[in-house]
């Protein structure tokens, strides 16, 4: 027996070595040696990659030929930064999440695209200026053209909210009319109100299923973005000027709390919910309210798949009333995507046209379409509102896309210094842990502040605090930050 | 009490017959040997009696009790295997100590049934080793004590020699059947070594190809075999099947063996078959030289001749690439080729029909 | 040595041939081996990050020092051992009894060993995404069927910690039982068929014979798997990504995860190393525990 | 006669256990010579010492006259045939056979003409066309022997090459081997642990154990003169029966035996005077009798177990510690534990030194 235990522990030994410490090598592709220039496109799997298609033939054209490698969403920060730290110019263009913006051009992985300006022009100022200067800048260069203009929105189901019967019920129950909520105590009173067990009625009907006042995004990941609603709309910041973390202040304890208090009134499995469960659950018609990327408004009218076709109302993010009694909002922009051009590839004038095509010439048709999930990030989006008319009516449309601009406007923009995928990591095992109530708000908050000042040491402290100010400057030039 | 009683019992392997109904009694006391070449059904037939294999057909009774459908552990027998079966994970002492701790026998009298069993099959040094750590011979003595151990009404005993060496299986054959007498066990062996149940048994079983052959004393089956198959089967060298043409010449019988013309009367012989083609069994230490000339004799030439120790064995060609066996003394000096006489003894001539290859009576 | 020298050249030649032709296996041995290991260790000891442009710091024993006080690493180490008491367990009971049950042929009993190898075979992903579903709250067949069956109200299988930790314990019972049955299938079937018999013509009855005979012999085989979960079980990931993703919170986090988590989504290098020195460490610890465990028993 | 050829003091020791000590031997032009003992006697070493399949330590191997001893295998003119058969499974029985004459590059019709005379010889000539994996074991045995013996070798090297035949067929190529021999006249060094082989097939054997020779002898001098209880006991089924004595004593042809719990005597010995403390005595069972009361030669003992085998008897008697078995004539009756009584031969009984085994009538000489 002693035989065989020396050699399982080899065994095992053999086992750890690969899973723990062999690191993915990029593949190396060799460029083809005729006129064509072969661009290898990076970028997570899925419909979000499908514009590249529409330009194929025009590529050919331009003697480009397009190689996209797709990647799971979750795998993107990985393989990019595997790729870069290996340094092998695999891939020509890629497309990426703007949090990982400022490690990258801090690090040199990217090219500024201001002096391809000349040979075909971005429209820099048509995009919504948010995003073009926190997600497609760092310290004063443009690293990135827009492709996904994510940001978060609060949905609602129109024919609820102008149901006579109901409006009666409410007013009953709360004293005050039922209304889009402005702030999150009235998505609270709106959620409690709505949440109810089959067999009850609504709208007049019984149900035939439990029906929930509100749901957010609870599985791991992107669950950070939900409570950054809410802490924004707080006055919370990632960091103060001197790199001490906030998130564990009183506002991130209270935005946790009231995530906590919405979750009472959203469905039971709402942390394992993704992008995909949350969708679902709303088109199904189990939600009166939620809060989703812009895109759900065009699914929830495609009637392949929705069952609340026409019902589907797109508002402006609840915020929290101020001491002056305005009301203050923030729309979290988790994910996004931005297409970037790695300093390692040998076409990058090709690359960069090839950006140039989806993220400004046929723009509006990728961000206008059933087929892609990709949302509106340039004012010619939002003024365009008949090109969304498939998804209804003219009305409609318009009022989708300025609820849009206004969260847009409103945007409290991901973390994107270096480390970033780390610190909202770490965030967001503190938010899904405390929700899911393993831990208490505050204390799962102190653990990440404590988790981010260890991330910023390795990283270093000095460097990251020069980088994150440059941020807050940006922040403050838009009204997001006020020293 | 020790009685086994098989009626017209048959084992059905899907449509292969591997035991064809046959009938036998073991009487108390006594050891009885399935003997029979492999295939021949005698390996079925005791693990009948074991209730290792079900009966497919007939009715078996061990001491009056029917046992068709009685569960091994229930019939009062005790068993031994050819590769002996022995627990690898006990040692010797618990592989033997097995059956009484099934039966929750109390310690102590464990401890002493097994010293005493072990003693007796002198395999007493090796109480704490593990089977795989033993020889074959001392394997198996180990697992005849784990049978013996125990007061069963018959002790099966399948093939328990055939993997041991020669000078073992000698030993304890001799073991074996001691031990047996002392005890007054009844015992039912199967082999397919003749010699061993020709050594050991009070009475053998024959069986070839599913069917009893015959049932007799090591005697009876050894000198009068009952057909060709028991014949040639039991005996080493095995016996000298000579074909014969019978030839009547002026109210003579004459033998036409292998082309030579042989007097009946001058052979010895008093009684001949009433047939004109049989076959002459005669065993090989029946047969003998005779110097040349001599009327009766049948002449050959040495095929091939052996020395082995005690006596020298010879093979004999009568023409026709016939040839039989003679057993000699030691001594004897011969030469490849050369010629010989030889004579049979005729009170030990069998003779057996070429059809049926039953043994011819007078 | 001595032998050696009177020898012919001959021998001499011979031996030389042994070594020469023994030679690359033992290098690739060890540069498949103990260079990575090595390397790992190695890495270990310095403050090491990809995140940023900053050069390697060594730092002693300090990333080691980090990771033991970390409570995201004990909690990690938690659910890898909670997964592993509970499942082994589960997953040894449920596949002795059903090798037991296959281990007499009957009719159609190597179509039903052949698919209980689907399991095994099927991509993690493919069968991590079928567990989703089937786990859904909403609209999962497990609900259902525990509704109708038993009476019982929906669960969010995968959006409560202890229900999450349940599911993929049910998920990793599913998927590896049948290896489990299948390695004691085969240690069954090298158990001497005389044996069995010698046991009931003995007189014992099925239990005793599964007690007293078919258990001991089996013990190697148990042993052998059992030692092989212990590992699989250290590195378990699928079920855990693709269920839960460690979630809700941490609470289904395991070492592996955490490791891939620090390795590939923060590029740690030295927490990475450190942690992956750990686990060696605690899985030769656990193996040496239940080898010692097993042994133990042995001499009663 | 002359000596064809002639081994040398030949040592070799490689792992422990496994080589031979100074074997000194040799073999007449056209002899057959039978290296008798059991697994690990050293037999097949000297047989790869032979063939050059291993070199040896020291000493020297004479063929006609010329040291062969730094000869590679190929240049040694030798031909084996090995105890596993080792036949090529891809080629027929025929080009089994042929392949030592392909290598020497003989032409096609010679190679047939061969291949077909040594077939027939050996028995195979029927299964020419077969596959290895046609024939049974014995055919696979033959084709082996044939291969062997195919070619024209100064020695021809049997390793056990009958071994893994079943009784019968064993005794009947025994005699053929015999006829063989005889056929081809060449000069063979044939390697068994069945005495019985070596009694039917031997000019000279030579009884070799843990790597020394014990004994060369001709088979009936071999087989009724061991030089001690190693080779009485290898040789003869069953073995030659012992009985240890405490104490004995020749005087004038008398031997005088003291056992234990009893005092024997024989009259009419060969063996000179002496006295000498732990002793065997040593007899064949043909070659004694079983009476009922002691008298003249007889030692008492007692029936342990008796079998009855074809038509005599064999019985086991209990002489104090030791057993020895007797061949008696079917009639002899006698019951277990009933007292007996042996009477011996006195010219076919041996005494042995309990210590060494050794033959005490070898070492007056």
């Amino acid at each position: 027996m002693s035989g065989l235990k020396r050699s399982m522990i080899i065994l095992a030994m053999i086992i750890l070595v690969m899973s723990g410490s062999l690191w993915a090598g990029g593949d190396q592709e060799a460029a083809k040696e005729d006129a064509t220039v072969r661009l290898a496109v990076f970028g997570d799997q899925g419909h979000n990659l499908v514009p590249f298609e529409w330009i194929e033939e025009e590529a050919a054209e331009m003697g480009i030929e397009l190689e996209v490698i797709g990647v799971p969403f979750t795998a993107v920060y990985e393989k990019l930064k595997t790729e870069f730290v290996g340094g092998t110019g695999a891939y020509d263009l890629v497309v990426f999440y703007p949090s990982y913006l400022g490690e990258f051009a801090e690090f040199g992985y990217l090219q500024p695209l201001d002096k391809f300006f000349g040979n075909y022009d971005p429209d820099i100022d048509d995009i919504v200026p948010a995003y073009k200067d926190l997600y497609c800048s760092y310290a004063g260069d443009i690293y990135a053209l827009p492709y996904d203009g994510d940001v978060l929105n609060f949905y609602y189901r129109r024919d609820l909210f102008d149901d006579a019967a109901e409006k009666a019920a409410f007013q009953a129950a709360y004293g005050r009319t039922l209304e889009v909520p402005e702030t999150w105590d009235e998505a609270l009173e709106v959620a409690e109100f709505f949440t109810r067990s089959a067999g009850e009625s609504l709208m007049g009907k019984p149900l035939d299923q439990d029906m929930y006042g509100f749901s957010f995004l609870g599985t791991r990941g992107f669950a950070y973005g939900w409570w950054l609603n809410i802490f924004g709309a707080m006055g919370g910041a990632y960091f103060d000027r001197n790199m001490n973390p906030q998130i564990n202040s009183q506002a991130g304890i209270d935005a946790l709390n009231m995530l906590a208090e919405l979750k009472r009134f959203s469905p039971p499995d709402v942390m394992n919910m993704g992008y995909e469960e949350l969708k679902n659950a709303f088109l199904h018609g189990q939600l009166a309210t939620m809060v989703q990327w812009s895109d759900i408004w065009k699914k929830a009218n495609d009637a392949s798949i929705s069952h609340i076709v026409g019902n589907c109302g797109v508002a402006q993010m609840p915020g929290m009333v101020q001491a002056d009694g305005s009301i203050l909002r923030r729309a979290a922009g988790p994910v996004g995507r931005v297409i970037g051009i790695p300093t390692t590839t040998k076409h990058a004038e090709e690359a960069y046209w090839v950006a140039w095509k989806l993220t400004t010439d046929i723009s509006l048709e990728t961000v206008s379409t059933s087929a892609t999930g990709l949302d509106p990030y340039r004012y010619s989006h939002v003024e365009n509102a008949a090109a969304f008319e498939e998804f209804g009516p003219a009305w409609e449309a318009e009022a989708y896309l300025s609820a849009v601009m206004d969260n847009l406007g409103v945007l409290y923009p991901d973390l994107n210094i270096p480390g970033a995928a780390e610190y909202l990591d770490t965030l967001d095992i503190a938010v899904t842990s405390a929700l899911s109530g393993t831990i208490s708000a505050k204390q799962a908050l102190d653990e990440a502040a404590v988790r981010w000042d260890q991330t910023t040491d390795t990283l270093g402290r000095e460097k990251q605090t020069k980088i994150f100010n440059n941020m807050l400057d940006i922040w403050a030039k838009y009204g997001f930050w006020e020293d | 009490m020790g009685q086994v009683k098989l009626d017209k019992v048959w084992k059905l392997y899907g449509n292969f017959e591997a035991v064809k109904g046959i009938s036998l009694e073991i009487h108390d006391g006594e050891f009885v040997s399935l003997l029979g070449p492999s295939g021949c059904g005698k390996t079925s037939t005791l693990r009948m009696v074991a209730g290792l294999e079900e009966i497919s057909r007939g009715e078996a009774y061990i001491d009056g009790v029917l046992i068709n459908n009685l569960d091994p552990g229930n019939r009062h027998v005790a068993m031994a295997y050819e590769s002996y079966a022995l627990y690898p994970h006990l040692n010797v002492f618990e592989n033997i100590a097995y059956p009484l701790r099934v039966r929750k026998v109390p310690n102590a009298e464990i401890k002493s049934r097994v010293e005493e069993i072990c003693d007796s099959l002198g395999i007493s040094q090796y109480l704490t080793d593990f089977p795989s750590a033993l020889s074959g011979g001392a394997q198996q003595r180990t697992g005849l004590a784990r049978a013996l151990i125990r007061p069963a009404s018959v002790y099966l005993l399948d093939e328990v020699l055939s993997h041991l060496d020669a000078t073992e299986r000698t030993m304890l054959r001799a073991e074996i059947r001691r031990i047996q007498k002392l005890m007054d066990l009844t015992a039912l062996f199967v082999t397919h070594d003749q010699l061993e149940a020709l050594a050991m048994s009070d009475r053998i079983i024959v069986m070839n190809d599913g069917e009893i052959q015959q049932i007799g004393t090591p005697e009876e089956i050894y000198d009068t075999p009952a057909n060709l198959f028991v014949a040639e089967f039991v005996g080493e060298p095995p016996m000298n099947i000579i074909r014969i043409q019978r030839k009547t010449e002026d109210r003579k019988n004459y033998l036409i063996v292998a082309g030579q013309k042989l007097d009946t009367a001058k052979l010895g012989l008093q009684w001949i078959p009433d047939l004109d083609n049989f076959f002459l069994g005669i065993r090989p230490k029946n047969i003998n030289r005779s110097n040349n000339g001599i009327d009766g004799g049948i002449s050959g030439q040495v095929h091939t001749y052996e020395m082995l120790g005690d006596h020298t064995l010879c093979s004999i060609d009568l023409g026709n690439n016939d040839l039989v066996f003679l057993i000699d003394t030691f001594d004897t000096q011969l030469d490849l080729d050369q010629p010989i006489t030889i004579s049979l003894t005729p009170e030990n001539v069998l003779f057996y029909d070429m059809n049926s290859s039953e043994l011819l009576h007078r | 040595m001595s032998k050696l020298q009177g020898n012919t050249a001959i021998q001499r030649s011979e031996h030389r041939f042994a070594i020469i032709t023994a030679l690359p296996g033992l290098i690739a041995l060890i540069v498949l081996v103990a260079g990575p290991l090595l390397y790992m260790f190695f890495n270990s000891l310095f403050i090491k990050t990809l995140a940023a442009p900053i050069p390697p710091q060594f730092n002693w024993f300090g990333n080691y020092g980090k990771v033991l006080s970390d409570s995201r690493f004990w909690n990690a180490f938690k659910n890898t051992m909670i997964i592993m008491g509970v499942g082994i367990p589960v997953q040894a009971f449920l596949g002795l009894t059903i090798a037991l049950l296959l281990s007499k042929p009957f009719p159609g009993s190597r179509v039903i060993v052949a698919m209980f190898l689907i399991p095994v075979m099927i991509t993690p992903i493919v069968s991590g995404f079928q567990w989703k579903i089937i786990l859904n709250q909403r609209f999962g067949p497990m609900n259902y069927l525990l509704g109708i069956l038993i009476g019982m109200e929906p669960k969010s299988w995968l959006a409560e910690p202890f229900l999450a930790m349940v599911s993929i314990l049910i998920m990793d019972t599913w998927q590896w039982t049948p290896f489990v049955t299948v390695v004691l299938l085969a240690g069954l079937s090298a158990i001497p068929k005389q044996v069995y018999e010698a046991s009931s013509v003995d007189g014992s009855t099925m239990w005793g014979t599964l007690w007293r005979v078919t258990l001991p012999l089996l013990k190697p085989m148990f042993t052998l798997v059992v030692l092989l979960r212990i590992i699989f079980i250290f590195k378990i990931f699928d079920p855990v990504y693709i269920l839960t993703g460690g979630g809700p919170g941490i609470s289904t986090e395991t070492l592996s995860l955490l490791t891939y988590i620090t390795g590939f989504k923060n590029f740690n290098v030295g927490i990475t190393s450190t942690l992956a020195v750990v686990q060696l460490i605690a899985m030769v610890i656990i193996a040496k525990l239940f080898m010692k465990l097993v042994m133990g028993r042995k001499e009663r | 006669m002359s000596e064809y050829l002639e081994i040398r003091n030949i040592t070799k020791e490689y792992t422990p256990g496994k080589g031979i000590n100074d074997v000194s031997f040799s073999c007449t032009e056209g002899s057959f010579t039978v290296i008798l003992g059991p697994s690990g006697a050293g037999k097949t070493t000297t047989l790869s010492v032979l063939a050059g399949f291993l070199q040896t330590t020291s000493g020297d191997i004479v063929m006609n006259g010329h040291s062969i001893r730094n000869l590679k295998t190929r240049e040694r003119n030798v031909s084996m045939a090995f105890e596993d058969y080792a036949l090529y499974p891809t080629h027929s029985i025929f080009e089994n056979i042929a392949s030592p004459l392909r290598a020497r590059k003989m032409d096609n019709e010679t190679i047939s003409k061969k291949v077909k005379a040594i077939a027939q010889l050996v028995g195979i000539d029927e299964h020419l066309e077969k596959f290895p994996s046609q024939v049974s074991g014995g055919q696979k045995q033959r084709t082996g022997l044939a291969r062997c013996l195919v070619r024209d070798a100064d020695v021809y090297l049997l390793d056990e090459p009958i071994a893994h035949l079943d009784a019968k067929l064993r005794h009947r190529m025994r005699g053929e081997f015999k006829r063989i021999h005889k056929e081809l006249g060449k000069t063979m060094v044939y390697v068994s642990h069945d005495y019985r082989e070596a009694l039917a097939l031997a000019d000279m054997v030579i009884v070799m154990n843990k790597g020394s020779i014990v004994q060369i002898g001709p088979p009936e001098e071999v087989f009724s003169q061991p030089k001690n209880t190693f080779v009485a006991t290898l040789l003869g089924d069953p073995p030659m029966n012992l009985v240890q004595f405490d104490h004995i004593t020749v005087k004038n042809g008398t031997l005088s035996l003291i056992g234990k719990d009893f005092e024997s005597s024989v009259k009419g010995c060969r063996f000179p005077d002496m006295k000498a403390d732990g002793v065997s005595l040593g007899f064949r069972d043909f070659t004694v009798e079983l009476v009922a009361k002691a008298g003249k030669n007889t030692i008492p003992g007692s029936v342990y177990v008796f079998e009855p085998i074809e038509d005599q008897i064999i019985f086991t008697i209990s002489i104090a510690e030791n057993r020895v078995r007797v061949r008696t004539p079917r009639n002899i009756k006698f019951d277990l534990n009933e007292e007996v009584h042996i009477k011996l031969n006195p010219e076919t009984i041996h005494l042995f030194d309990n210590r060494s085994g050794d033959n005490l009538e070898y070492r007056e000489e």
